[in-house]
């Protein structure tokens, strides 16, 4: 059952990165990291596990944490996280890659 | 006894979260817009990532692996919710439109 | 593309993990994804994101990238398989630190041990080139900042903030939580995955975050910059005053088995102190490097704001 | 086939490698040069710890009734590598702004067009 | 103490660095980092006589022995080099103060030292270093100081040269740990010594083959070697002048340090030169390199250009006499590292000067200089005759050894090329000699004085040693052959 989880969060992983690829805007890329980054906590809690020493958590919380961070930080240097009044910015889909 | 019903129950949970993961992952391709994606995204997420959780709780007895599994749960229940709501709001912030009506609003999504 | 840059991070971590390398996972997951992403994310804020694709020269850097892979790929054909036991790299140096480092250090990561004992002068030698890149991001971006500016910037900042009203209360929460979990990674980093780096890098991330959602000249006013610089220069001098204690008591430099009466324990003592310089130093380098990254941002937003 | 299975794992890491390094010469943004040599580095990196990698062996952390453990010294060499990687990408990116700020662009060709004017 | 001098070496400027940023005031930080460099100068001293005495000297740090702790390994090669990078230092930090003055803002005057002080640091402890990956991690010190120094020059082009520089010594350093990985998967050690023993079982691999390869590369990188040399004439040109006197004098001498100590000591000299053409690759790119450059150099508008180009051409010197592959070959690059760093820190230094009184080093403003400031120029003709290699200065014993290595090998084309690659040295040092002494001046005169003390008594203690050296030269002959003796007689 842990190997087939352990799969199904690989598949979910290629998806989201598809769309973080295709992502026609910057704001569906944030949300495929994000989404990326969710699922690499729990990958890691499953494969901790799976090998047989659960005791790594620890590098799970540091993912989840540092996902956070990246996506408050994305946000926030992304030009539209407050920086500017809202509605003014017309070119929402502006290629991010 | 208790082992077989703990093990069954933590093969459920896994089971469910595993399913659950997979239609996030499916809507986040399928679902026409930001918005949507992100609901797909973000609800399936919570849930997915406590059923998973907790069946790995199910299947350790080990007092400091449970309560690092419960540290990640609840960060997941607090961060996931917080973060769809900053992106929610820098895109509408920046002016994109959630997909009401094809007709409607065609710049708002499609104009790259 | 930073982005997708941190989703390599991630990935390479991941991979780390399959691979039984924990501590490395652990650092790559917190560098790798966290703050180089962020630090790219500041530099594209402040350059722009517009692009023209220009490749110039495709043909020269394919020959190039051809040649060495070529070369790569050669060397790969006599090496010892994926997973060998018996690989030479197995067989010489190592057996002894998984056999005699119990004995000799008295540590449960050996990890930790190789690092912060057998090969502590590396572990110092980097501890240095991070300072030194803390120093040289100082040198180029830091500026005297006039009053005035500071002051209109803040009333720019506070009124951004008070939009982002729920992210800053469950930020708020997290911050304590995280600089807790930092100094457990701390001091666990003898019997787990963990230590003085990855620590401080996990401290500094919580103040990262707290500077991010409260604005620059609020986490300035909490954080005094001269001190944190004076802190990461007690960080290193840390390091090196364990090796020079050392060295006054007889051994060699950074021979802990002279720092208490029985050598395991002088073993123990001497780790202790060195994380803890190593996580002053790093935490303190990062705040600084990141600090001096937004506040051209900053400044940047600032004299945009003024023209418009 | 031995060779393929046994050797499978260099060779990707050769691959990314390969990318990271095209990515360094031939991209024009000095952005993306950076991001190519951090790919370039973490590609190393896991070459390095592919090699401490035994079959059958476990994280280098003592555990009783354990006797296979991973090589731990590439991973001690690699967490050096990496912080000389955070180390380089940190200044690079400084150089960046500082050279946004001088000359108005990051593309390599503009920047070379403007040396030359004043030479 | 005596025991612990290898380390002390390299720990006390180490150490003394993040200690200036408690001193505060940028001339107390200088007198600091002055004395700090003198007395490793001392230690250097010490540490020569020591190794000249006994021996090989070797410190195991933390205790640990041999391959599984880091032992620092002093012979007579490092012992030299050290000698050479701590003097070196020393003088060009007595003009320190009064330069930096004029070239860097105030408020950076204090990370300026840090910065120089890791650079030398770095440096240091890749010359005393006996493990490989020992030698990355000081290698990635004294290379981002580097970086930042360079960056911190007026010109807004010394940041984009410092970018330049920034990711070809990245490339070649991750070349380095891409080497030091598949040594040691093929030997399971990162002690050099250790690596000397367990290399020749695997020599015939491949993989020991790519590794060599590409250390060769990445060494090649950092050394500017002819065609991986771009990045050096602009990162020269734009740094303050104090840090390009500070790496022309010692940067490329580390990098040949590294090339001699890898061939040498650690793949042996059977595996070396016979497995591979590199003597003949190296030959042809050493002379390609002194005519390319040399060329180059004649066509500059901006001095310091075209001594960065000559120290490009200086390097071909080197890697002729290298790749002859005897030890009077072998003596003779090393004598040339002596010298070359005694001279163009001297003409570095002395454009230094010129910096500081007019504030540009172009040839055009050269103009009249002759009459203006006597003693600079002097200097910088002098330092000029020792690199073209007139007799009764340092530039003529390092050529008459090469000269000799080649004609005793038997290579009289390389020996006549080296000599037609000094006539060129001739015509660009008369472009100089030209412009300073036979045009009139474009200022008016009053206006440009001599430099100050500062900058004439490092300046002309530099210029004197070179002609001493010239003319007495028991001393750099008999440590250049001793090291190389000793190198030969270690790997037969």
């Amino acid at each position: 059952m842990l190997i087939a989880a352990t799969i199904a969060i690989l598949v979910v992983m290629a998806l989201t990165i598809v769309r973080g690829c295709m992502g026609p805007t910057l704001y569906d890329r944030i949300l495929a990291v994000n989404m990326f980054g969710t699922k690499t906590v729990l990958l890691i809690s499953l494969l901790g596990f799976v090998m047989g020493r659960p005791e790594f958590l620890d590098i799970a919380i540091v993912y989840a944490l540092i996902n956070f961070i990246s996506v408050i930080g994305v946000l926030r240097f992304s030009d539209s996280f407050g920086f500017k009044p809202p509605h003014q910015d017309k070119a929402s889909g502006e290629k991010g890659s | 006894m208790m082992d077989i019903a703990l093990n069954i129950s933590s093969a459920i949970c896994l089971f469910l979260g595993s399913f659950l993961c997979l239609s996030g992952g499916v809507g986040i391709i399928r679902f026409p817009d930001f918005y949507t994606r992100m609901h797909a995204a973000g609800v399936t997420d919570t849930l997915a990532a406590s059923m998973i959780l907790i069946g790995l709780m199910l299947q350790n007895p080990d007092a400091i692996v449970i309560s690092k599994l419960v540290m990640i749960l609840l960060m997941t229940l607090f961060i996931s919710p917080t973060t769809s709501h900053a992106m929610a709001k820098a895109a509408m912030n920046s002016g994109l439109l959630p997909l009401l009506d094809k007709k409607e609003n065609k710049d708002g999504v499609k104009s790259s | 593309m930073a982005m997708l840059s941190g989703i390599y991070g991630l990935l390479s971590a991941s991979l780390f993990v399959t691979m039984d390398a924990v501590d490395v996972a652990f650092t790559e997951a917190s560098i790798g994804a966290g703050i180089s992403t962020l630090l790219m994310l500041t530099t594209i804020a402040m350059t722009g994101r517009t692009e023209h694709s220009v490749r110039h020269k495709p043909l020269l850097a394919l020959a190039v990238v051809f040649v060495t892979g070529a070369l790569l790929i050669y060397a790969t054909l006599d090496m010892p398989y994926f997973g060998d036991v018996m690989a030479p790299a197995n067989l010489h140096v190592m057996p002894r630190y998984i056999q005699d480092s119990m004995a000799e250090i008295g540590v449960d990561n050996i990890v930790t041990s190789v690092l912060a004992s057998y090969r502590a002068f590396d572990t110092f030698g980097e501890v240095v080139v991070i300072f030194t890149a803390g120093i040289g991001v100082l040198a180029l971006l830091s500026f005297a900042r006039r009053p005035e500016d500071d002051a209109e910037i803040s009333s720019d900042n506070i009124s951004m903030h008070e939009q982002n009203l729920i992210v800053r209360i469950v930020s708020k929460i997290l911050i304590p939580f995280i600089l807790l979990f930092a100094l457990y990674v701390q001091f666990h980093g003898d019997f787990g995955p963990g230590g003085g780096f990855q620590a401080g890098v996990i401290f500094a991330a919580a103040i990262i975050l707290y500077a991010m959602l409260f604005g620059m000249s609020v986490a300035r006013r909490a954080i005094n910059q001269t001190f944190v610089q004076l802190f990461a220069a007690v960080g290193v001098l840390l390091y090196g005053m364990v090796g020079v204690v050392s060295m006054l008591n007889g051994g060699n430099f950074l021979d802990y088995n002279v720092l208490s009466e029985d050598p395991v324990a002088g073993q123990h003592l001497g780790i202790l102190i060195i994380e803890l310089g190593v996580g002053i130093a790093v935490a303190t380098v990062v705040i600084i490097i990141f600090f001096n990254f937004a506040d051209r941002i900053d400044i940047l937003k600032h004299k945009v704001n003024k023209k418009l | 086939m031995m060779m393929i299975l046994g050797l499978y794992n260099y060779w990707i890491v050769v691959g990314l490698m390969m990318i990271g390094l095209y990515i360094v010469i031939a991209q024009g943004n000095l952005v993306k040069k950076i991001v190519g040599l951090n790919i370039f580095q973490t590609s190393v990196f896991i070459f390095y710890i592919s090699l401490s990698k035994v079959d059958g062996g476990t994280a280098p952390i003592l555990v009783d009734g354990i006797s296979l453990y991973s090589n731990p010294l590439p991973h001690v060499l690699i967490l050096t590598a990496i912080v000389v990687s955070l180390a380089t990408t940190a200044l690079g990116l400084a150089l960046v702004v500082r050279i946004k700020e001088a000359y108005g662009s990051i593309e390599e060709e503009e920047i070379q067009i403007k040396d030359n004017q004043e030479c | 103490m005596l025991a612990h001098l290898p380390v002390l070496q390299v720990l006390l400027p180490l150490m003394a660095a993040p200690l200036c940023l408690f001193l505060r005031r940028p001339y107390l930080v200088w007198i600091f980092t002055l004395i700090v460099s003198g007395l490793a100068f001392l230690i250097s001293i010490s540490l020569l006589q020591q190794v000249m005495v006994s021996g090989t000297i070797v410190y195991e740090m933390g205790g640990w022995p041999g391959p599984w702790g880091i032992e620092y390994r002093i012979d007579k090669l490092s012992a030299f080099l050290l000698l050479i990078i701590t003097a070196m230092s020393t003088v060009i930090l007595l003009a320190a103060h009064t330069s930096i003055q004029k070239e860097i803002p105030k408020s950076r005057q204090i990370y300026f030292y840090i910065l120089y002080l890791f650079s030398f640091t770095g440096m240091l402890g890749i010359v005393s270093t006996g493990d490989v990956f020992n030698v990355f991690v000081f290698l990635e010190i004294s290379s981002l100081s580097a970086y930042a120094l360079i960056a911190m020059g007026k010109d807004r082009r010394a940041l984009w040269a410092a970018y330049q520089y920034l990711i070809m010594g990245t490339i070649g350093a991750t070349f380095i740990l891409i080497g030091i990985g598949l040594m040691y998967q093929m030997t399971g050690t990162l002690n050099m010594d250790d690596l000397a023993r367990r290399l020749p079982e695997v020599a015939q691999t491949r993989t020991v083959f790519a590794a060599f390869a590409f250390f060769i590369v990445g060494v090649c990188l950092k050394l500017a070697l002819f065609p991986l040399h771009l990045w050096l004439p602009n990162a020269y040109a734009y740094a303050p002048s104090i840090v390009t006197a500070f790496l022309a004098a010692t940067a490329t001498k580390v990098a040949i340090y590294l090339l001699i100590r890898f061939t040498f000591s650690v793949f042996g000299l059977s595996f070396s030169f016979t497995t591979l053409p590199l003597q003949t690759l190296f030959v042809v790119l050493g002379l390609i390199g002194i005519f390319v450059a040399s060329t180059a150099a004649i066509y500059q508008k901006n001095v310091k250009h075209l001594f960065a180009y000559s120290s490009i051409a200086q390097v071909g010197y080197m890697i002729v006499g290298y790749s002859i592959g005897t030890t009077m070959g072998l003596m003779a690059t090393l004598l040339h590292l002596f010298n070359h760093a005694l001279m163009k820190s001297a003409l570095f230094l002395a454009l230094g000067a010129v910096m500081y009184r007019i504030g540009s080093v172009q040839l055009s403003s050269f103009h009249g200089l002759g009459r203006q400031m006597p003693f600079t120029m002097a200097a910088i003709v002098a330092g000029g005759l020792s690199l073209i290699g007139v007799p009764l200065t340092v530039g003529f014993v390092s050529k008459w050894y090469l000269v000799l290595a080649a004609i005793e090998n038997g290579w009289w084309p390389v020996a006549v090329l080296v000599l037609l690659g000094s006539l060129l040295a001739i015509i660009y040092v008369w472009r100089i000699v030209e412009a300073a002494y036979f045009k009139e001046p474009a200022v008016a005169t009053d206006r440009v004085r001599e430099a100050p003390m500062a900058f004439l008594i490092p300046v002309w203690l530099l210029v004197a040693a070179n002609i001493y050296f010239g003319v007495d030269t028991r001393f750099s002959v008999e440590m250049a052959q001793a090291a190389a003796q000793s190198l030969f007689g270690v790997s037969p």
